[in-house]
C-alpha cells in the first residue's frame, strides 16, 4: 500500500493543481501547493526509505493484485535497493526542481498551473515506473511518462519547442514500441507455457530459445537505449534539452532518462540474462562511444544547455558501461552512478538556467566575467562542474571510479579508453566555467544579479548533498551492494578474483 | 410444396426490432405532422435501439455452447442456416446499437444549425437556388434520416451473423443503400456531399458485384451459398481448386472495400469528407465493424480450411493499409480527410490481427483474432464517433471548420474540448494508459501468438509513423499560437457533449481497466459454424 | 595523540568551509582565523612529531582509519592515514611553511578585496596536501591530490577577471589531469591485481606480481607525478602558474605541492624497488627536467619565471635521486625539504621586490635594489647561497648528496647532474646581478621600500631555515630516520673519492657564478633583445624550448579539429539521418496522396486492379 | 457448360471496363448493372450444373437488390445532375488528394 501511496500522492497533487478553482488566476498559490505536494511526496518517500531492510535486500513494500486477468497482467509494485536509490532520486528532486520553477518566464503564463501539474504528474508516473515489478504495468507507466514530459517540453519550453517535444516523442516512441513488440512476445511465450503472466518473478524464471531471447532483448534494449539516450541514438536529447525550461531539462535528464538504465538492470540483465551477455561487448563498446562522443562535442558547443546535454551523453555512456560489465562494483557503481549524476545534473541544468534567465541568451560567447559581479552563482556552478568532471571528494567521482574498476577487471582496454573522458570532462567543463565566469565583464552583462534567496534555497540541499556523498557514500551503497548481488549472479556471471590478492589482516602492515 | 421455416424468433429478434422500428419510422413520416416529426422520430429511433439492445444483451445470456466445439464458441446457426447468432455476432450487434445509439444523439443535434438538424431541408433543391433558401425559412428537416441510419443498421446487423452468402450481399446492399442516401443530405457544402455519394454509390455498386460475383463462383466450386457447407467443400478439396482461390479473391474484394483496405480504400477519405459529419461518425464505426466480422466469419468459417492459401495475401495487404494509412494521413490538411486515413491505417492494424487467424488453445479463454478484433472494433468505433463529435463541435460562420490550420491554438481557447480531442488521438496512436493502447496489443498479441511476429514489428514501426500525425494535430492545438481569430467553438448541445463525454470516458477506462471487456470478448469464443 | 593524523586536516579544512560559509561577514579577519587554523595543524604537527621522535624505530608507523570510504563487492577502501617517519616531515614542511605564508600574505594580500576568500583557498590547500601526504590508501592520497590540483586551480586563477589567469589555470588543471588519467590507471591496476589499494597493502604484495605489473604501475604513477611535478613531458603548466598571487607560488608551486610527485615516487618505494625499467625511467625523467629547467631559468627576464624554472630543475633533481632507489629515496626527500625552505623564501623575496615594484616582474627593470630593500635582499642572498649549494648552506648538503648517488649509479648521469648545478649557479646570480647589483632601473615614478614586517619575519625565518636545513644530515639523521621506509642505502662506491666529488662540484658552481657575475657585471639594457638577435639557445629557452607549441600541434589543435569534425557529423550525420529518414517520410505522403485523384474511374480502376492483384496473389501462394 | 461460365465472364469483363473507360454517370450504372447480370447468368448455370434450385433463387435476390439498387443510384445522379448540369462523372472531383 506504502508504494501506491507514494505514487498516487503527487499525481492526486496533480489534480489538484490543475483543476483548484482560480489556480490559472493565482501563479503564487499554484506554486506553493505544488511544492507542498513534492515536500509531502518526499517525506513519504523518507519514511518508505527508513523502513526499508537495507540488509535484507531483494524486493519489499511488495504489493500484488490482479489487474487484466484476461491478459494475465498483475498491478505489481516492490522496491529493491535500486529501485528504491532511484525513488529517492526522483523524490529529491522534485521539490528543487519545482522550487527552482518558481522564477521560470513562461511562454503563456496563463497556464502556469498546467506546468506545475505535469511535473508533478510526472514524478508520479516515474515512482510508479521506478517500483512496478510487472513488466506490462512497467510498460505502461513507461510510455505515459512521454505525455507529460511532452507537454512540458512542447506547451512550456522555449524557441523551437513544439519541433523538440515531437522529436523527442516520436523518438522515444519508436522504441517504446519496438519493446512493446517484445512484451507481445513474452505474452505469447508465458501463454504458451501455460499461465500468462508479466510478473518480474515469472518472467525470471522464463525460458526462452536463445534466438528468441535475442530479439526480444533487442527490442527492450533499443527501448532503453533511445531513453538512456546511447549513441548513436542521442540526437533529441540536445535539442530537447536546448529549448525545455530548466526544470524540464532535469526532470528529463536527471529522473527519465535513468528509467532507461535502470530498466535495463531491471528488465534486460535479469529476464534475458543470456542474451545480455551475448550483447555486452557490442554494448559495451557503444558505451565507451557514447562517453569519448560525448564528451567531444560537448567541448565543441556554445549553447550552455546542448552542452550539459552531451555531457550527460558522456556520463550515461559509463553507466551503461558499468551495467554491462557485469561486476558487483561496476553495476553498483552505475547505480550509485545515476544517482550522483542526477544531483550533478541538476545543479548544472539549474543554476546555468538561472544565468541563462537573467542574460536572455544561452550563448557560452554572449558571458563572460560573471564570477566577478555574481560569485555565488559563479562558485555553484563551478562546484557542479567539478562534480561533473568527477573530482575526488565530491559524489560521481565514487561511481565513477567504481565503473572504471569494475570494468578493468573485465576489459582493460575498455577501461583504459574510457578513462580519457575524465580528460575530456576537465576541458569542456572548464572551457565553459572560463569563456562564462572569468576574464573581464562582457559588456551587457553588468545588469547581472547574483543568485536571490530562493534559488539559493533551491540549489543548497542538492549542493550539500553532492559533498556529503562524496565522502560518505556508504548509506547509500549499503542499500545498493545486496541488490545488485542477485542480479550479478541472475546473469551468471561473477566477479574476477585479482590475481595476487591481499587479505585483509595483511593491510596496514609494514614490508 | 415447400415447408415454412423454422425459426427461432427469440435469438433473431434484435433483427426484427431494429428492422420493425425502422418501418415503423416510415409509417411516423407519413402520419405525423412536420412540426412533431422530428422529436417523435428521434425518441422512436431511440426507443428501438435501447430495446434492441436490451434484448441483444438477454439473447446473449442465452446462447449455449454447441456440443462438438473444441474451441470455445457458444450460439448456433438459426433460420435455416441462413444466420448464424454465435457470440461474436451477437457482441457485434450490440456493439452496433451502441454505436447507433452514440451518433443518434450526433444526428439528432440541432444546437449549431440554428435549431435545425444538421442534414439539408430539402435534399431536392439545387444548392444555393432561393427554394433551398425557402426551406430554410420554412425550417424543412429530413426525418427520413432516422429511418434509413435504422435500416442500414439492420443491413450491419445481418450482414455481421450472416451465414450464407446471398443472405450476406443482401444485407451488404441493404446496409449501404441507405448510408449512399444519408451521405448525399448535408446541410452545408452540399456539392461535395452530393459528389461524396455518387462516389460511394457508384464504387460501393461496382465492389459489391464483385462480391456477388465471388458468391457465384463460390456457389459454382462447393454447389452452396450456405457458409458451412461450403467450409465443408473446402476441407475436403483434393485439388488446389483454382476457382476457389478465384472466389475468395473477390469476396475478399468485395469486403476489403468495405473495411476501406488498400487498395480499395479510395473511397474512404472523399466520403468521409464530403458525408455528414454525424454520418461519416457512424460509417466510419459501424461499417468497419460489421464488415470486418463479416469478413472474419467468410474467412474463417467457410474458407477456413484454406487458410494457409490466403493468409500470406491478407498479411501483404495488410501491411500495405497500415503503411499507406499512416503515411498519407500526414500530409493531410483537413480533419476528416486525415480520420479517413487514419482509418484506413486502423483497417491495417486489424487486418494484422484478422491475417494470424489465430484461433487459440483449446477450450482455453485467450486472445484470439476473433476477440482481439471485438475489443479493437469497439474502442476504434468508440471514439471514432467521439473525434467526429468533436469535428462537429468546432465551426465558424460557414460551418465546421475542418481545416487544421483552423484548429490552432484551439488548446487556449476550449481546453476541455481540445482536451478530449487530444485524448481520442492519443487512443488513436495506442499511447498507453487509453483504450487504443489495450486494442493494439490486444490484436498484436493475436498476431504473434498467431506466429507472425514480423506483422506485429513492422505493425509497431506503423503505428510510430502514425503517432506522428496525431501528434501533429496536439501540436496545433495546443503548442501553435492561434492565427488571426481562431476557430470559434460552438456551444455544444446537451446531446453532443453527452456523446463525446461518454466516449472519452469508455477511451479512459478501457485503457485502465480493460479486464471485464477483454473477458467478454474472449469468452465469446470462435465463429460457430 | 598519534592517531589525531585526521584532525590535522580536520583543522585547516574547517578554517577553509568556515570562511567560505560564513561570507562578508568574515571579511575583516577571515585572514587570522586561517593563519591560525595553519598555524595550530603545525603545532599539533610538531607535537605528534616529538612523539613520534620518542617512539622506537620500529613502530613509528600509525595507521588510523575514519571507517570505510566506500565498498563493493570485492572492493573496500578505507578512509585511513598514516603517520609516520616520511609523512611527519611533510606534515611540518605543509603547514610550518605554510604558515609562515600564510602570515606573509596577510601583508602581501592586504589590500585585496578578496583576501578572505583567498585566505580560505590557502587553508583548503594545506588540508588537501596533509590528506596526500598522510593518506593510508592510494586512492585517499588521490583525493588529496586531486584536492591540491584544485586549490591550485583557484589561487592561479585567483585574479580570475586577468584572462591570462584564468587561461594558466586551466592549463595547470587540465595537464594534470592527463597525470591523473595515470594515476586512475594505476589504481584500476592495483585493484585488478591486489584487490586492494591500500598503499601498504600493495608495496607489500608486490613481489607476488609479476615485474611487468611493478613496471607497468611504476610508470603509471610517474605519469601522475610528472603532471603534478612539472616533469618533462608534463611541465608545461608551471611557468604559467607564475599567474598566481606570488605567496601561491611559493606555497604551491615551489615547496609542497610540486614536490608531491617526489612524494609519490619515495611513498611508493616497494613499487620501484621492484622495477628497474621503471626506476630508469624516472632517472632519466629527473634528468632532463633538471637540464631543461636550468635552461629556461638561464633565459627569462621575468624573476617569477626564473625561479619556476629553478623548481622545475630542482625537482628535477629530486626525481632523479628518488629513481636512484633506496640510495637516493632518502637525499630526495632532504632536498625536497631543504628546497622547499630557500625556494619558498626567493619566492617570498620576489613577491616583496615585486611589491616594491608596483608587480612589476621584469628583472630588467630592476638594479641595485640591495640598498632600497635591505632585509629583502639579505633573506633572498641567503636563499640564494643556499640554492646554488654554496658550502655549508642547506642546499650544498643536499644537492651533493644526490649528485655523489647519482655519480656511484652511472658516471654520467652523475656529470649531467654536476652540469646542472653549474648552470644554477649561473642563473641565479644571473638574477641577483641584474635584480640587487647594477644600477637602478626602474622608472621614476616607482619608489622601491622596504616591505612592512609582516612579510619580512616569514622571509628571515625562511632564510634562517634555508642556511641551517642542512642540519637535517648531521650524523646521517635523515637517512636513518627514512630507512624504514626508503630501505637501507649502502654508500655509493665513487670511481674518485668523495671530496673530488665535492670540490668538483663546488669548482662547477664557482664557474656558473663567475659566468653570471662577468655577464652581468655592467648595466643590462632593460629591454630583453628581440628575438632575432639572441642566440637558438636563448630563443629556446625564451619559449620554453616550444613545449606549448609542440602541445599545441600535437594535442589541442588535433582535438578541436576532431570535436569540429564530429560536431558537424553528429549534425549532419547522425541527426542528419533521422531527420533526413523523417523528410523522406513527407515527401512519401505527398507523392502518394497524388493517387487520390478525385476521380471516381480512377478508383474503380484501382479496385479493379486491386481485384486482380488479389486473386493473382492468391494463385501464386497456393500454385507456387 | 462452360460456355456459360465463360460468357458470364466475359459479360462481367465487359461491364467493369465500361465502369473504367464511360463517363456519362448512367451508362457506368448500366455497365454495374450489366456486370450483376453475369453474375446472375453464373448463378443460373451453376445452378443447372450442381442440379439446386439455390443459384436461381440466388438470380431473383439480385433482380431484387439491383433494382432497388437502381431507385438509389438514379436519385443521386439526378440531383447531381440537377447542380451541375451535366452527368459527367469525371466533372465531380471537388474531393481529392
Amino acid at each position: 500500500m506504502m508504494l501506491t501511496v507514494l505514487a498516487v500522492t503527487p499525481i492526486i497533487g496533480a489534480l489538484l493543481v490543475a483543476c483548484w478553482p482560480g489556480a490559472s488566476g493565482n501563479p503564487r498559490l499554484v506554486k506553493v501547493l505544488a511544492l507542498a505536494v513534492s515536500l509531502i511526496t518526499l517525506v513519504l518517500a523518507i519514511v518508505v526509505a527508513a523502513q526499508f531492510d537495507a540488509a535484507e535486500g531483494g524486493y519489499q513494500f511488495v504489493e500484488q493484485r490482479e489487474w487484466i486477468p484476461a491478459i494475465g497482467a498483475h498491478y505489481a509494485l516492490g522496491l529493491n535497493g535500486i529501485g528504491l536509490t532511484l525513488v529517492m532520486l526522483t523524490t529529491i528532486l522534485s521539490p528543487i526542481v519545482i522550487l527552482a520553477a518558481w522564477g521560470d518566464r513562461l511562454p503563456n503564463p496563463a497556464r502556469t498551473h498546467t506546468y506545475f501539474a505535469w511535473m508533478l504528474a510526472l514524478e508520479g508516473l516515474a515512482i510508479g515506473v521506478f517500483a512496478a515489478t510487472d513488466v506490462f504495468l512497467f510498460y505502461l507507466l513507461f510510455e505515459a511518462t512521454l505525455v507529460p514530459l511532452y507537454f512540458l517540453i512542447g506547451a512550456h519550453g522555449g524557441v523551437g519547442r513544439s519541433y523538440a517535444a515531437v522529436k523527442f516523442l516520436i523518438y522515444n516512441l519508436v522504441g517504446g514500441l519496438l519493446m512493446l513488440a517484445s512484451i507481445v512476445g513474452l505474452y505469447a511465450l508465458t501463454t504458451r507455457a501455460g499461465e500468462s503472466s508479466f510478473l518480474h518473478s515469472e518472467l525470471i524464471g522464463l525460458d526462452i530459445s536463445a534466438g528468441t531471447e535475442k530479439l526480444l532483448f533487442l527490442g527492450f534494449f533499443i527501448a532503453f537505449a533511445v531513453k538512456a539516450p546511447m549513441w548513436p541514438l542521442h540526437t533529441w536529447l540536445p535539442d530537447a534539452a536546448a529549448s525545455s525550461t530548466p526544470s524540464t531539462a532535469v526532470l528529463m535528464v536527471s529522473i527519465v532518462d535513468k528509467i532507461g538504465t535502470f530498466a535495463m538492470i531491471r528488465w534486460c540483465l535479469e529476464i534475458f540474462p543470456g542474451a545480455s551477455q551475448w550483447a555486452s561487448p557490442v554494448v559495451m563498446v557503444l558505451a565507451v562511444i557514447s562517453i569519448l562522443y560525448g564528451a567531444l562535442l560537448a567541448i565543441g558547443q556554445d549553447d550552455i544547455r546542448r552542452l550539459i546535454a552531451f555531457t550527460s551523453v558522456s556520463h550515461f555512456g559509463f553507466i551503461v558501461l558499468g551495467i554491462f560489465a557485469f561486476t558487483t562494483l561496476s553495476t553498483s557503481g552505475a547505480t550509485l552512478y545515476m544517482f550522483n549524476h542526477g544531483l550533478s545534473t541538476a545543479v548544472l541544468f539549474l543554476v546555468t538556467g538561472m544565468l541563462i534567465a537573467r542574460r536572455g541568451s544561452a550563448s557560452i560567447s554572449e558571458f563572460g566575467g560573471v564570477q566577478k559581479i555574481a560569485p555565488v552563482l559563479a562558485g555553484i556552478l563551478l562546484i557542479g562542474g567539478l562534480s561533473s568532471l568527477s573530482l575526488p571528494g565530491l559524489a560521481p567521482f565514487i561511481s565513477e571510479f567504481m565503473v572504471l574498476a569494475g570494468t578493468f577487471t573485465v576489459s582493460i582496454p575498455l577501461a583504459v579508453i574510457a578513462a580519457f573522458g575524465i580528460i575530456l570532462a576537465a576541458v569542456y567543463i572548464l572551457l565553459m566555467y572560463k569563456r562564462t565566469m572569468t576574464g573581464p565583464l562582457r559588456p551587457g552583462l553588468d545588469g547581472i544579479r547574483e543568485l536571490d534567496g530562493r534559488e539559493f534555497t533551491a540549489l543548497a540541499p542538492a549542493v550539500v548533498l553532492i559533498i556529503a556523498l562524496g565522502f560518505v557514500p556508504g548509506p547509500l551503497l549499503s542499500v545498493i551492494n545486496p541488490s545488485v548481488e542477485p542480479v550479478i549472479a541472475q546473469v551468471g556471471a561473477e566477479d574476477p578474483v585479482p590475481p595476487h590478492p591481499v587479505d585483509a589482516a595483511s593491510e596496514g602492515a609494514h614490508e | 410444396m415447400i415447408p415454412a421455416a423454422q425459426l427461432d424468433y427469440w435469438v433473431l429478434s434484435p433483427l426484427f426490432v431494429v428492422a420493425g422500428f425502422a418501418v415503423l419510422g416510415l409509417i411516423l413520416e407519413a402520419a405525423l405532422g412536420r412540426r412533431y416529426r422530428f422529436v417523435v422520430q428521434t425518441i422512436a429511433t431511440a426507443i428501438g435501439l435501447v430495446a434492441a439492445l436490451v434484448v441483444s444483451v438477454l439473447v446473449y445470456g442465452d446462447l449455449r455452447t454447441p456440443e462438438e466445439a473444441g474451441h470455445v464458441a457458444r450460439g448456433a446457426v438459426e433460420a435455416e442456416g441462413a444466420v448464424t447468432v454465435d457470440g461474436p455476432g451477437v457482441i457485434t450487434w450490440i456493439m452496433l446499437l451502441v454505436f447507433a445509439l452514440l451518433s443518434l444523439g450526433l444526428f439528432a443535434e440541432r444546437r449549431f444549425e440554428a435549431g435545425m438538424s444538421p442534414f439539408t431541408g430539402r435534399a431536392a433543391d439545387i444548392p444555393g437556388s432561393d427554394e433551398e433558401s425557402q426551406a430554410v425559412q420554412h425550417r424543412l428537416e429530413h426525418t427520413e434520416v432516422f429511418p434509413l441510419m435504422l435500416f442500414a443498421l439492420s443491413g450491419m446487423m445481418l450482414f455481421a451473423t450472416a451465414n450464407d452468402l446471398i443472405t450476406m450481399f443482401v444485407a451488404l446492399e441493404v446496409l449501404s443503400l441507405p448510408l449512399y442516401v444519408l451521405c448525399a443530405l448535408s446541410r452545408r457544402r452540399r456539392l461535395i456531399s452530393q459528389e461524396a455519394a455518387m462516389k460511394y454509390f457508384l464504387l460501393g455498386a461496382f465492389s459489391s458485384v464483385f462480391f456477388l460475383y465471388g458468391a457465384a463462383l463460390a456457389y459454382g466450386y462447393s454447389g452452396s451459398l450456405n457458409l458451412t457447407i461450403i467450409d465443408e467443400a473446402v476441407s475436403a478439396r483434393a485439388d488446389s481448386g483454382g476457382l476457389l482461390l478465384v472466389a475468395m479473391a473477390m469476396i475478399a474484394v468485395g469486403l476489403l472495400f468495405k473495411i476501406g483496405a488498400v487498395p480499395f480504400h479510395a473511397w474512404t477519405p472523399d466520403v468521409y469528407q464530403g458525408a455528414p459529419t454525424p454520418v461519416t461518425g457512424f460509417m466510419a464505426a459501424a461499417t468497419k465493424a460489421a464488415a470486418f466480422i463479416a469478413l472474419m466469419r467468410v474467412f474463417f468459417v467457410a474458407f477456413g480450411g484454406a487458410s494457409w492459401d490466403w493468409r500470406p495475401t491478407f498479411w501483404v495487404v495488410a501491411v500495405i493499409t497500415m503503411v499507406f494509412g499512416s503515411v498519407v494521413a500526414i500530409a493531410q490538411t483537413d480533419v476528416k480527410r486525415m480520420l479517413a486515413y487514419s482509418s484506413i491505417a486502423h483497417a491495417g492494424f486489424l487486418l494484422v490481427g484478422f491475417s494470424a487467424a489465430y484461433v487459440g488453445i483449446a477450450n482455453e479463454a485467450v486472445l484470439t483474432s476473433v476477440s482481439s478484433v471485438l475489443f479493437y472494433l469497439v474502442v476504434y468505433g468508440v471514439a471514432t464517433i467521439g473525434a467526429f463529435a468533436v469535428v462537429s463541435v468546432v465551426r465558424d460562420s460557414a460551418g465546421e471548420t475542418t481545416h487544421l490550420a483552423k484548429w490552432t491554438g484551439l488548446g487556449q481557447r476550449s481546453p476541455w474540448l481540445a482536451g478530449t480531442f487530444a485524448l481520442f488521438m492519443l487512443s488513436f496512436a495506442g499511447i498507453p494508459l487509453t483504450a487504443g493502447f489495450i486494442g493494439k496489443w490486444g490484436v498484436f498479441a493475436a498476431a504473434w501468438a498467431g506466429g507472425t511476429w514480423p506483422l506485429v514489428v513492422i505493425g509497431v514501426l506503423a503505428s510510430a509513423l502514425a503517432a506522428y500525425f496525431y501528434v501533429r494535430v496536439i501540436v496545433l492545438m495546443f503548442f501553435t499560437e492561434p492565427v488571426g481569430d481562431g476557430p470559434t467553438v460552438a456551444a455544444p448541445g446537451v446531446l453532443t457533449t453527452v456523446v463525446i463525454a461518454l466516449a472519452a470516458i469508455v477511451t479512459v477506462v478501457l485503457g485502465v481497466l480493460p479486464g471485464p471487456l477483454l473477458d467478454i470478448v474472449q469468452h465469446a469464443g470462435a465463429f460457430v459454424r | 595523540m598519534l592517531e589525531l593524523s585526521w584532525l590535522l586536516i580536520a583543522i585547516p579544512l574547517a578554517g577553509a568551509a568556515l570562511l567560505l560559509v560564513w561570507g562578508k561577514g568574515a571579511d575583516r579577519f577571515g585572514h587570522l582565523i586561517a593563519t591560525a587554523a595553519s598555524a595550530a595543524a603545525f603545532v599539533l604537527g610538531l607535537i605528534m612529531f616529538v612523539e613520534l621522535i620518542g617512539r622506537g624505530a620500529d613502530d613509528r608507523s600509525v595507521t588510523t582509519s575514519l571507517g570505510t570510504w566506500f565498498e563493493a563487492g570485492r572492493f573496500h577502501v578505507e578512509f585511513a592515514f598514516t603517520f609516520d617517519q616520511l609523512s611527519s616531515l611533510f606534515v611540518l614542511l605543509i603547514t610550518g611553511v605554510g604558515t609562515l605564508i600564510h602570515v606573509y600574505s596577510i601583508g602581501y594580500m592586504a589590500h585585496d578585496a578578496r583576501r578572505r576568500r583567498f585566505f580560505a583557498y590557502l587553508n583548503l590547500f594545506v588540508a588537501a596536501m596533509l590528506t596526500l601526504v598522510l593518506a593510508a590508501d592510494y586512492l585517499v592520497l588521490f583525493l588529496g591530490w586531486e584536492g591540491v590540483g584544485l586549490a591550485s586551480f583557484l589561487l592561479i586563477g585567483f585574479w580570475q577577471h586577468k584572462e591570462t589567469a584564468a587561461a594558466a589555470a586551466n592549463k595547470a588543471f587540465i595537464m594534470n589531469r592527463v597525470g591523473d588519467l595515470g594515476m586512475v590507471i594505476a589504481l584500476m591496476t592495483m585493484f585488478a591485481t591486489f584487490g586492494t589499494t591500500s598503499i601498504a597493502a600493495v608495496n607489500g604484495a608486490i613481489d607476488s606480481a609479476s615485474g611487468s605489473t611493478a613496471t607497468a604501475l611504476g610508470l603509471l604513477l610517474l605519469v601522475g607525478a610528472c603532471g603534478k611535478s612539472a616533469q618533462v613531458p608534463l611541465q608545461a603548466w608551471l611557468l604559467d602558474a607564475m599567474e598566481g598571487p606570488t605567496p601561491v607560488s611559493a606555497l604551491i608551486h615551489a615547496a609542497t605541492m610540486v614536490t608531491a610527485g617526489v612524494y609519490l615516487v619515495v611513498r611508493s618505494a616497494g613499487i620501484y624497488d621492484a622495477s628497474e625499467i621503471a626506476r630508469t625511467v624516472v632517472v632519466i625523467v629527473g634528468l632532463v627536467t633538471l637540464l631543461v629547467g636550468a635552461w629556461i631559468g638561464c633565459a627569462k627576464d621575468d624573476i617569477k619565471k626564473v625561479l619556476a624554472g629553478s623548481t622545475m630543475s630542482q625537482i628535477g633533481y629530486m626525481m632523479l635521486a628518488a629513481g636512484l632507489g633506496p640510495a637516493g629515496y632518502a637525499f630526495a626527500i632532504f632536498h625536497l625539504l631543504t628546497h622547499g625552505f630557500f625556494k619558498a623564501n626567493m619566492f617570498l623575496g620576489a613577491g616583496s621586490v615585486m611589491h616594491a615594484m608596483d608587480d612589476d616582474v621584469d628583472m630588467r627593470h630592476y638594479g641595485a635594489l640591495r640598498r632600497a630593500m635591505p632585509i629583502t635582499f639579505v633573506t633572498f642572498g641567503l636563499g640564494y647561497l643556499a640554492i646554488i649549494g654554496f658550502p655549508g648552506m642547506s642546499g650544498f648538503f643536499s644537492k651533493d648528496k644526490i649528485i655523489e648517488a647519482a655519480l656511484g649509479y652511472n658516471t654520467w648521469i652523475g656529470l649531467a647532474a654536476m652540469i646542472g648545478a653549474g648552470v644554477t649557479a649561473f642563473y641565479m646570480t644571473r638574477l641577483m646581478m641584474m635584480t640587487f647589483f647594477g644600477e637602478k632601473r626602474w622608472r621614476d615614478e616607482v619608489h622601491p621600500h622596504e616591505s612592512p614586517s609582516v612579510m619580512t619575519i616569514p622571509l628571515i625565518v625562511l632564510a634562517a631555515a634555508s642556511v641551517l636545513g642542512g642540519a637535517l644530515y648531521l650524523g646521517g639523521w635523515i637517512t636513518d630516520w627514512l630507512e624504514p621506509i626508503a630501505g637501507h642505502a649502502e654508500h655509493p662506491h665513487l670511481p674518485v673519492p668523495v671530496i673530488v666529488v665535492q670540490l668538483g662540484v663546488m669548482a662547477v658552481v664557482a664557474l656558473g657564478v663567475a659566468a653570471g657575475v662577468w655577464l652581468y657585471r655592467r648595466d643590462v639594457p632593460d629591454r630583453a633583445a628581440a628575438d632575432a638577435d639572441v642566440s637558438i639557445v636563448t630563443r629556446a629557452g625564451r619559449h620554453e624550448i616550444y613545449t606549448n607549441e609542440v602541445n599545441g600541434a600535437l594535442v589541442v589543435l588535433p582535438v578541436r579539429y576532431l570535436t569540429r569534425l564530429l560536431v558537424w557529423l553528429d549534425a549532419r550525420g547522425i541527426d542528419g539521418t533521422v531527420t533526413g529518414t523523417a523528410d523522406r517520410i513527407g515527401e512519401a505522403s505527398q507523392q502518394l496522396r497524388r493517387t487520390q485523384t478525385g476521380y471516381v474511374r480512377s478508383y474503380a480502376l484501382g479496385i479493379f486492379g486491386g481485384a486482380l492483384l488479389v486473386v493473382l496473389g492468391l494463385l501464386a501462394v497456393t500454385l507456387a | 457448360m462452360t460456355e456459360y461460365i465463360t460468357l458470364s465472364f466475359l459479360l462481367f469483363t465487359i461491364g467493369a471496363v465500361g465502369v473504367l473507360v464511360r463517363r456519362n454517370a448512367i451508362v457506368v450504372f448500366m455497365c454495374v448493372e450489366l456486370m450483376l447480370n453475369a453474375t446472375n447468368l453464373a448463378f443460373v448455370s451453376f445452378a443447372r450444373q450442381h442440379g439446386n434450385l439455390d443459384g436461381q433463387t440466388a438470380a431473383f435476390f439480385v433482380m431484387v437488390v439491383a433494382a432497388a439498387e437502381v431507385v438509389i443510384g438514379l436519385a443521386i445522379i439526378v440531383s447531381i445532375y440537377r447542380t451541375r448540369r451535366s452527368t459527367s462523372v469525371d466533372e465531380a472531383n471537388l474531393l481529392k488528394a
